[in-house]
């Protein structure tokens, strides 16, 4: 006996009698074709739309939160910036190559969509320990997809986050984050207006690619002996997204465009349904017009077709020739499939015949929404319990020596080196160094960005930890002198379906709720992606926030790693313990344990020292956050940058490793004064000579420091 | 129209070299690939990007842009033509410079500083540097690694025409550490690395100006 | 002795390489092409005696990526 | 009809691919590899008649590049 359909395409018995309660009759098969995509986890968020709405965001800046396909902040004197952030987990996994480049060119669509120009991206990913040559493989097939992609494609990759984690072999993350800019006048929308308007289909020929594919992938675990059920690979084209771009910016540019939505899961099926349900409208489509890239496809095929690299215009019916003309101008394929109508309906023809025709709302509003049951997991008490236990003494030039050649404390300019940087002379501050800088031209004003995610954390407190990313990446952006003015947030974890993974989400969610709150900082946009699941082994829990600084003016000289001098002071600004190891580095890597409860973040300090960074950041030439491996990676890190020696004063080894959230170092000249109320600040040593030295604790060479951090990651992929 | 900046589908530094050159006073003016009029230019850049997505070879197909036909009759009345990067690989598939370029030896992508050794001034570009001096200027390519027979090798050295070495590494095997070279005449000019990169303090070297305002200097005043 | 394995992409994969190509040549004047697809060949030079069951499988592992690709070995 | 185009780059130009597959293939224990070349194929499709020499007109115009590579056509 053969499965029901909609069981075979992810659906439940009681969502497929919903969607016969809203036609009053049985789907014929594109109908349920496009309800079971459009219904997955990945296109209606049905395990957490109930719970984002905890995040806030109607601060006066923002000009659009959630909802639209990218958040926009109003910047002032008419510039709005738009971002964005999303997945491409399972495909990237299929294919680690195209899938991580199709990431890309997705999300740099939904940032044109909204009318700005993509100016840059950002790469946090994930991966199993690399000694793994499978590891290996995925790891060097999604940098070589972004970076084939994006820098083909025009857009600069500035910078990401890296960890490797047995828990993310067989499941790796490939989250992409992307920011645009633009001028008021272009802002767009998807939502279709005035009946009688027309929608046009621009960019690549429709092929087979993925149908029903990333979003089903998206929302299923994989299994052993899966291979043979993945959906065809889609494999992206730069050229035509580049095209498509300067083809898009022209439309908005001359006004041709009433509204624009791009084509992503569900192709043109979700597309005309989502522009037509959001303007209340409905929408008549013609598959006979639309351009194909292969003989003999099915109206389904059509429909559903996740080609990449395409859009679809709204245009007035008197402007669809100069529209056209536009488009062919930049070498874009154009076909004209719809007309918006006054309906409600979505009406799909195929050869004369009607193929679908159902309420264009339904798809997206009538989705289903379900609150899964809670539970704390059974082992987190004991997790708590187990405390890494620290030895008295250590060798600390060996101890750090062993941090430095992690891979994911190491140098990562192999990772960013194969990516351009620099296009388009805005970037101030580049990869290797805390939050990214980009100046706008012709304006005193910049844009910072850093993204951050700390999975182990988040393991050990789900809540904690994704408070202290989102301290983190503010801090990250404060040290470029900018204010945290927006965030977007990555939700990767396990299965929904169990409680303890949907507990891992909900605390997730509060934690970055509420540290936003404290900062008022608006969450403009999010994905969610669940299942990543493979043979019953979810990963850690995985946010990733990406956090937009804003600053006017800018400084002349933001702080940079490598602009430290011998003679130069050496500060720690922000609060001491010496008690934070759950979790960190030290423990990870010198003690191979994991275990404890990660201290809380404290929101009064938080804000004390990021407020104080983001001043100093005018007047002092290095600022560092002290982050994964504690004070002393930190210290190492400005020290190999600037290519000068340190000498620090510790009584104890404890607080050059522990990680208390909440401070940065900065170097400055003697005469700089950089206390301030509120704050503790404690002068560590002077930078100078050859090595770093630690008093009595003793020297660790510089050169060898270097030489083992260079490498570190490099000689693990070659 | 002073320095004509071509755009072809797919190129993206058009706007970086625009502004460069506009800071050095020149006045850049952006032409689309398809028009076939470039009598207001004294001189023509082709910018670095992805012209057709590289596709097929570098350079390749936007070799046969219309436009290409002006390039090629400005280079042989002797007006200043400089290509960056995928315009240096354009020229090169346009013959009017020899050689081509191949995938880099590590096979990978290389976005970084690089510094460059001035060998020759006889040419538009290097025409006020000096020769000896080492230049710290931002590489970006995948396809940067320089090739060429022998015995073109061995006119291009013999000649003189190699205008830019790499100094110290060989970041991406190129043969002789070959970074930029120029025509015969040395008004047409070509190199990987991207001098517009580094044309202003705050994106860290301005070690590019050199060869900039040398081109905008070798242009002819425009016409009253 | 030598093989060459030849690699072409999946069928009904996208081709941007061909697409473009194909363009190309479309607007260089010749008409008489309908469709222009991009494949790899890869020459190899091995000892005397390596079996083609061998380069096979240097293709599953290395050479060749079975999820978006299609290979034959011939000796030549 | 088809055609198919199979190109290499001269011999003594720098491969890189084939030099850094050589080595990754020894690295994996394939001690019988002796070199490794790249080629590139190009598989066109035309209008019935089209002849061998347009196809070849092709190459020399456009596919192939004279200076750094070789190519021969054949009919499949
Ligand atoms: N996947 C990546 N892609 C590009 N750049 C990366 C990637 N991972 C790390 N980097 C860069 O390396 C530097 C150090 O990263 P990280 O240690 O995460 O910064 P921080 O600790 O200051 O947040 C940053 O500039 C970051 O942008
Ligand atoms: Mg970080």
């Amino acid at each position: 006996m053969t499965e029901a359909l909609h069981r075979q395409l992810g659906m439940t018995d009681d969502e497929y009698g919903a969607v016969v309660e809203i036609l009053g009759r049985s789907p014929n098969e594109p109908e349920l074709a496009m309800y079971s995509v459009m219904w997955s986890e990945h296109c209606s968020y049905k395990s957490s739309r109930a719970h984002l709405g905890r995040f806030g965001h109607d601060q006066p800046w923002v000009v659009f939160g959630p909802g639209e396909n990218a958040g926009v902040v109003d910047l002032g004197d008419g510039w709005l910036a738009a971002l964005r952030i999303e997945s491409h987990n399972h495909p990237s996994f299929v294919e680690p190559h195209q899938g991580a480049a199709t990431g890309v060119g997705g999300i740099l669509r939904d940032i044109f969509t909204m009318g700005a120009r993509p100016i840059a991206l950002w790469d946090p990913l994930r991966f199993g320990p690399l000694a793994d040559p499978q590891n290996r493989y995925l790891f060097q097939g999604v940098v070589g997809g972004i970076a084939g992609y994006g820098n083909a494609v025009g857009v600069p990759t500035l910078g990401g986050e890296v960890e490797f984690a047995d828990r993310f072999s067989k499941n790796p993350l490939v989250n992409v984050m992307a920011l645009g800019l633009m001028r008021e006048e272009q802002l767009v929308t998807k939502a279709a207006a005035g009946e009688g308007n027309v929608a046009i289909l621009l960019g690549a020929s429709t092929g087979r690619d993925g149908i029903g594919g990333a979003s089903i992938l998206a929302s299923a675990s994989f299994e052993e002996g899966d291979e043979e059920k993945r959906p065809s690979v889609q494999v992206g084209d730069p050229f035509e997204e580049k095209k498509l771009i300067e083809a898009c910016l022209d439309l908005y540019e001359r006004g041709l465009v009433v509204a624009i939505q791009d084509l992503g899961a569900a192709g043109i099926s979700c597309a005309t349904s989502e522009s037509a349900a959001a303007g209340g409208m409905g929408m008549d489509v013609d598959l006979d017009a639309v351009h194909v890239r292969e003989l003999a496809m099915t109206p389904g095929e059509i429909l559903m077709s996740e080609s990449q690299e395409r859009m679809l215009a709204i245009v007035e019916p008197g402007d669809v020739d100069e529209a056209l003309r536009v488009a062919g101008k930049w070498e874009v394929q154009v076909s004209v499939i719809g007309t918006v109508t006054a309906s409600d309906q979505l009406r799909v023809t195929h050869g004369g015949r009607v193929v679908a025709d159902i309420p264009a709302a339904s798809l997206s509003e009538n989705a289903p929404l379900y609150r899964r049951p809670v539970a704390r997991p059974a082992h987190q008490e004991s997790l708590w319990g187990d405390r890494p236990s620290l030895p008295g003494e250590i060798d600390l030039a060996s101890a750090l020596l062993r941090l430095l050649d992690d891979p994911a404390l190491g140098d990562r300019s192999w990772i960013y080196e194969q990516y351009d940087h620099m296009l388009f002379l805005n970037t101030i501050v580049g990869p290797g160094h805390n939050g990214s800088l980009l100046r706008i031209k012709g304006t005193e004003k910049g844009l910072a960005v850093s993204t951050d995610g700390d999975s182990l954390r988040c393991y050990l407190d789900p809540r904690r930890g994704a408070e202290r990313i989102v301290y983190e990446s503010a801090l990250n952006v404060a040290v470029t002198g900018s204010r945290p003015y927006a965030l977007v947030d990555n939700l990767n974890f396990g299965n929904p379906e169990k409680p303890a993974v949907m507990w891992q989400f909900l605390e997730t969610v509060e934690g970055i709720a509420t540290a936003c709150e404290e900062l008022d900082v608006p969450v403009v946009g999010g994905n969610v992606s669940f299942y990543n699941e493979t043979d019953g082994v979810d990963i850690y829990p995985a946010p990733v926030v990406g956090m937009l600084g804003f600053c006017d003016p800018m400084p002349t000289e933001p702080p940079r790693l490598d602009r430290g001098l011998a003679g130069m002071a050496i500060w720690l600004i922000g609060p001491e313990s010496g008690e934070d190891f759950a979790a960190s580095a030290f423990s990870r890597i010198v003690l191979d344990h994991i275990g404890g409860r990660p201290q809380a973040p404290d929101t009064d300090t938080a804000r004390a020292v990021i407020s104080h960074a983001s001043r100093l950041a005018f007047e002092v030439p290095v600022l560092h956050d002290v982050g994964a491996g504690g004070l002393a990676v930190a210290l190492a890190e400005i020290c190999m940058k600037s290519d000068v020696g340190a000498s620090v004063d510790m009584d104890e080894w404890q607080p050059l490793f522990d990680e208390t959230p909440h401070r940065f170092i900065a170097v400055a000249p003697d005469e700089v004064d950089l206390a301030i109320d509120d704050v503790p600040v404690r002068r560590l040593g002077t930078l100078g000579g050859g090595t770093m030295n630690f008093g009595a604790r003793g020297d660790l060479d510089l050169g060898e420091a270097h030489h083992i951090w260079y490498h570190a990651l490099r000689r693990r992929v070659s | 129209m002073h320095v004509a900046v071509v755009v072809f589908p797919g190129t993206n530094c058009e706007h970086d070299v625009d502004h460069a050159l506009s800071l050095l006073g020149a006045e850049p003016e952006l032409v689309w690939h398809r028009d076939v009029d470039l009598s207001g230019a004294t001189g023509v850049v082709l910018p670095g990007g992805f012209a057709h997505g590289d596709y097929l070879r570098t350079g390749a197909i936007a070799r046969f842009s219309p436009i290409m036909k002006e390039v090629e009759r400005l280079a042989a009345e002797g007006a200043p033509v400089l290509g960056i990067c995928n315009g240096f690989q354009m020229l090169c598939e346009a013959g009017l410079l020899p050689g081509a370029t191949v995938a880099n030896r590590d096979l990978s992508f290389i976005c970084r500083h690089v510094d460059l050794e001035v060998t020759s001034t006889k040419s538009i570009l290097t025409a006020n540097a000096t020769i000896g001096d080492i230049l710290h200027i931002p590489l970006n390519s995948y396809e940067g690694n320089f090739v060429a027979p022998e015995s073109e090798v061995a006119i291009l050295e013999s000649e003189g025409r190699v205008i830019l070495r790499y100094h110290g590494e060989n970041p991406n095997g190129s043969t002789n550490s070959i970074a930029g070279i120029t025509n015969r005449g040395g008004n047409v000019a070509g190199l990987m690395p991207h001098p517009e990169r580094a044309s202003e303090d705050v994106l860290g070297s301005i070690d590019g100006r050199v060869l900039l305002e040398s081109f905008v200097g070798s242009l002819e005043p425009v016409p009253a | 002795m030598r093989y060459v394995v030849s690699i072409t992409r999946k069928a009904g994969l996208a081709d941007p390489e061909g697409t473009t190509t194909a363009a190309a040549l479309t607007n260089l004047g010749y008409r008489e092409v309908r469709d222009v697809h991009f494949g790899r060949t890869i020459h190899i030079e091995v000892t005397d005696g390596t079996s083609t069951e061998r380069i096979d499988e240097m293709c599953r592992i290395l050479l060749a990526n079975p999820v978006i690709e299609d290979y034959i070995v011939e000796e030549v």
